[in-house]
């Protein structure tokens, strides 16, 4: 069952200038997340910022559970401040995490920026070989490399627009080349919304085999405002429930 | 000690119900708190036919508010008495839904099929009127006045509730309410409202002009209820940024015999709760016997 | 880089005024900012004779916002023009008085006494008539019309400014201050609010319903800005919750040709400068050169 | 010239459950305040508090300033969060502060719970023999007591409404005991809103030598709003200009 609840600050590792590792202390009573899922944080007793943040699962183990953060406005901005011992208010895990790759499915893990949070867990869930293509606009928005190249049994590839690190080229150049090479591909993509909506142009993606991971605004996370919907081929669903996984054949 | 409160032939365990719209049908919900310690649960406003809603964004956060224009997305009624009324009727509380047409046929068809079904209907008016031309039904006295008078005719057995949007003066669409027949009166809806990005220069939501709501708007809402208490004698349903049971009992001493959470419960999935324990600990801690005996109770004249 | 806007016959050297009320009459401030960096000061209003004001507390802190009910404290006209406005001579930047009266003819009298003394006179109609009793000059049709119609026939020189509350609706408001000659109008003034304290079940104000500003209120702001903007003609200032220039921007978007900043000189005394200066960086970055060619600008047809 | 600028927290010291002494940095250009006046200080992006908040100096020396805050709203609860290192807003030194002791006046110093903020720095800045009463409703009322017991040349008079330290009583009582005593005495009071009611009432202490520091609501702190308007015989005044001291005999 979705929880809500007060977890204290383990610890907060800073990554960049813009990213972050917080760790928070979850009650061993929690329901295990699966990768794509989300929490849903919030800190402070002021009400500005109001609303609480999604933030996926970057990590967790049996007394902790670790978000990859990056600080883009007000509200990130406060998490930033927070420090060990406090207290943050957190609800989770939300939504529809991605389904495993079956028995003889290749996976593709695909992630842009700071997209690349769900797509760590998920790579660490799946004990079989994986392909992962990681990229950014340059080498500084490769965030965690030191987490990613740590994953066991994945063929890492590197991607950014600049060419300041890895092939020069985006994740989904890259997505278009793996798929010529491989046989039965399940792929899983995380990245900015800009590069959902490239996706959904790209008609040899639409495939039933291809998972994105979308983002939309959130009031509750919890599916009682409306305010997430996502038009989809079968009408609007909301991102906190019916997502923020969905198969692309279906957006 | 006594929270029991009656609105129209209601009658309400405690004065915390949940705001149209911040709530769903109730089963998410249940997932977080006891449905059945609410005082009444209001669902998301239903129209004759299903409504798909606006396109995304449809949330915008402000300072100690937020913007919405989900644009009525609803089940519909069939499907609302079809799917969703069964799980409510498993609960021991009063539940009322909120309406919402295009013309008043539509409000009056609404009325009759939720007549004695449920317990309260809740008359939302700041819907445009498709026939003149987008005249909202909450701002236009004529308009205003003839769909609760015709809705009055059709609902025989539930409580009828009319809900005011803040735009209109208080002071005389309350009266109006009243005089037409409205059982009891809810307020406020949300401001109208609009947030720009100034790096696209688009309306932040997809819709453009959204409904602000959260404390923010408390003070205005206070203000509004404080107005409607001191112009009818029909109980009046407060709401506006009510976050704990301080606010609660702010709007109760306004002139409000009921509270509504709103968007708390997007901030606290259990802010209801939190809110009846805050009124609780209130009347217990200044010795008060009864929550009727505090509505109304600010000691100004005005 | 073009800053510099025209508000009537008012050439500011850039859109950033003062809010009324909120900048006392220029001495004070002059501590913290170089007033001939301002487009322009919008006094304190002013009435024909000095007023006490309200007994305190009259300010109260709400979510992202404050109520105040000073109750018009001033020097009243004869105080004004000896003791304060030479002092605002000095600088080389217009002078805008906000004026108010409890009827038409103390409008007009302060209107005559005004006229070519300062650059702008800015009619301050949320009072209340004291014939009527006690009915707002600023929500009322008939009031309003009138008001402003006998004002205009004695601003002859200055530029006559019509403040708007946002009780009244928008547009139909907006278009009569227009039609009687109206120059330009701000917008929007405080919203009418009510906290209570409840300890002690009093309101939290000494009067009681005091007026809402700050961040709170903005998005409610921008949006009758929008509105007015496509009803009239005329230039608009835009006020309600500017913080910094991204909030400037926002109204200029929305439609305003110039936009004053209020509560915020209570937060940062230099308010008015960071918001030019936030004004200018977007201008900056953005390639625009000017000023008047983003007003109105937001892309959305409504 | 008043300043508006941000100061470095130096430390904090927690005092009590609610009692803390927070020292900023304040540049070395800053003009030095008179016992008596405030700053105004904010911290944090947020909006939510969004005024200013008025604090007493309480001490202050070449290079840092003291001040002796008591947690009660939302504001000092947002203060007692800073820790070293942080910046916060301050805006001083503003208002009126108490007129030095004329030569053959005895200072009487007056000081009811936090209301002993000025006073401790009025009490150090008299360089001569003063009285110094000082109470609470009960002994944890008194707070920085091991910084009011190194005031040099200060005759202490402890008041505790309940008894559990010093004389039982309020320190108004005292007051009327030392003026029986004292030749030429010039008071200087600084208490809860509730004390300076009281003290209105008090016939024999209307004289010009009774200097009272108030407190009213303010939102600018610097003149402007009229927010801070306290009666007195001349009509309205605001507390932040024409005050926070005045004369008792002008109330
Ligand atoms: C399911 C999901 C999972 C996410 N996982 C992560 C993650 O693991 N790490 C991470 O750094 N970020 C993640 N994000 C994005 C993150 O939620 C936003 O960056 C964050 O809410 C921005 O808040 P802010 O106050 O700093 O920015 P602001 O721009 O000040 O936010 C203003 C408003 O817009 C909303 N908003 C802004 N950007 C987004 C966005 N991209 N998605 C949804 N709402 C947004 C905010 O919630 C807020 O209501 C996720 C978003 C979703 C929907
Ligand atoms: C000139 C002056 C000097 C002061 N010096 C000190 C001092 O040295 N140490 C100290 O601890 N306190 C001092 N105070 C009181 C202090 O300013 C308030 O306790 C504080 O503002 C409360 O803020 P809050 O957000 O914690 O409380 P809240 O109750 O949440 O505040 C709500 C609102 O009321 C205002 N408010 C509440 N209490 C007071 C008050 N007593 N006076 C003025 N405004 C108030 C707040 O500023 C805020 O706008 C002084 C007040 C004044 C006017
Ligand atoms: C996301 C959202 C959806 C809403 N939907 C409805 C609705 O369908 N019908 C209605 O009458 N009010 C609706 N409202 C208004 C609320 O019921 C309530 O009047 C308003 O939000 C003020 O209360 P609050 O500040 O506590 O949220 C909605 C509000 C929000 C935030
Ligand atoms: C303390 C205070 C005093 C005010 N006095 C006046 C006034 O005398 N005349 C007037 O037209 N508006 C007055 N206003 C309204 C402001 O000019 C402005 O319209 C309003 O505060 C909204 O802007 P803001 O949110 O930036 O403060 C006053 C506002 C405040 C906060
Ligand atoms: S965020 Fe509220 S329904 Fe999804
Ligand atoms: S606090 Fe604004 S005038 Fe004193």
């Amino acid at each position: 069952m979705t929880k809500c609840f007060k977890a204290e600050v383990i610890s907060k590792e800073i990554l960049s200038d813009r990213h972050f590792l917080l760790r928070l202390f979850i009650p061993a009573d929690s329901l295990r997340p699966r990768a794509g899922q989300f929490y849903l944080i919030r800190t402070g007793t002021s009400y500005d910022p109001l609303l609480r943040r999604p933030f996926s699962v970057f990590n967790w183990d049996n007394n902790y559970m670790e978000f990859l953060i990056m600080k883009k406005g007000r509200g990130t901005e406060q998490l930033l401040q927070v420090s060990k011992g406090m207290f943050v208010d957190v609800i989770g895990p939300l939504g529809r995490g991605f389904p495993l790759p079956e028995r003889g499915q290749q996976p593709v893990l695909v992630g842009g920026g700071i997209g690349i949070a769900p797509l760590y867990l998920l790579a660490r869930e799946i004990d079989t070989q994986k392909i992962m293509l990681y990229g950014g606009k340059s080498r500084d928005e490769l965030i965690a490399m030191e987490y990613i190249k740590m994953i066991g049994d994945t063929e890492l590839r590197i991607f950014t627009e600049d060419g300041s690190e890895g092939i020069k080229g985006t994740v989904l150049d890259g997505l278009r080349e793996v798929l010529t090479d491989v046989e039965s591909p399940v792929v899983y993509i995380c990245g900015p919304g800009q590069m959902i909506e490239t996706l959904k142009g790209l008609e040899d993606l639409r495939t039933d085999e291809v998972y994105v991971s979308v983002e939309e605004r959130m009031a509750c996370g919890i599916g009682v405002c409306l305010g997430c919907a996502y038009p989809t081929r079968e009408g609007m669903k909301r991102v906190c429930i019916e997502g923020p996984v969905f198969k692309l054949s279906e957006l | 000690m006594n929270l029991s409160v009656k609105i129209g032939t209601i009658v309400m365990k405690n004065p915390v119900m949940t705001a149209s719209g911040t709530f769903g049908y109730g089963p998410e919900m249940a997932e977080f708190i006891d449905l059945n310690a609410l005082g009444a649960i209001v669902v998301k406003g239903i129209s004759v036919r299903p409504k798909q809603g606006n396109p995304p964004p449809r949330i915008w956060e402000t300072p100690c508010g937020m913007l919405n224009s989900i644009g009525l997305q609803n089940v519909g009624l069939k499907a609302f008495l079809r799917d969703k009324l069964p799980f409510l009727r498993k609960y021991n509380i009063p539940v009322i839904v909120n309406i919402l047409g295009g013309s008043t046929e539509e409000y009056c068809n609404l009325a009759e099929a939720l007549d004695g079904q449920v317990h309260g209907i809740e008359m939302n008016l700041s819907c445009p009127n498709v026939k003149s031309g987008g005249i909202m039904f909450s701002s236009d006295r004529a308009l205003f006045t003839e769909v609760i008078r015709e809705v009055r005719k059709r609902v025989k057995r539930s409580t009828l509730i009319v809900k005011l949007s803040p735009q209109a003066p208080v002071r005389d669409f309350s009266i109006i309410a009243e005089a037409e027949g409205a059982d009891a009166l809810s307020l406020i809806n949300t401001i109208p409202a609009l947030a720009i990005d100034i790096e696209t220069r688009r309306p932040r939501l997809a819709k453009g002009i959204g409904g602000l709501s959260g404390p923010a708007i408390k003070p205005v809402a206070v203000r509004m209820v404080w107005e409607a208490y001191r112009s009818v004698t029909v109980p009046i349903i407060g709401m506006g940024g009510i976050m704990t049971g301080e606010d609660a009992i702010e709007f109760i001493l306004a002139g409000a015999t009921a509270v509504a959470v709103g968007t708390a419960n997007f901030i606290w999935p259990d802010a209801t709760m939190r809110v009846l324990k805050g009124i609780r600990d209130y009347m217990q801690s200044h010795g008060i016997e009864d929550i009727n005996s505090i509505v109304g109770g600010i000691l100004w004249e005005g």
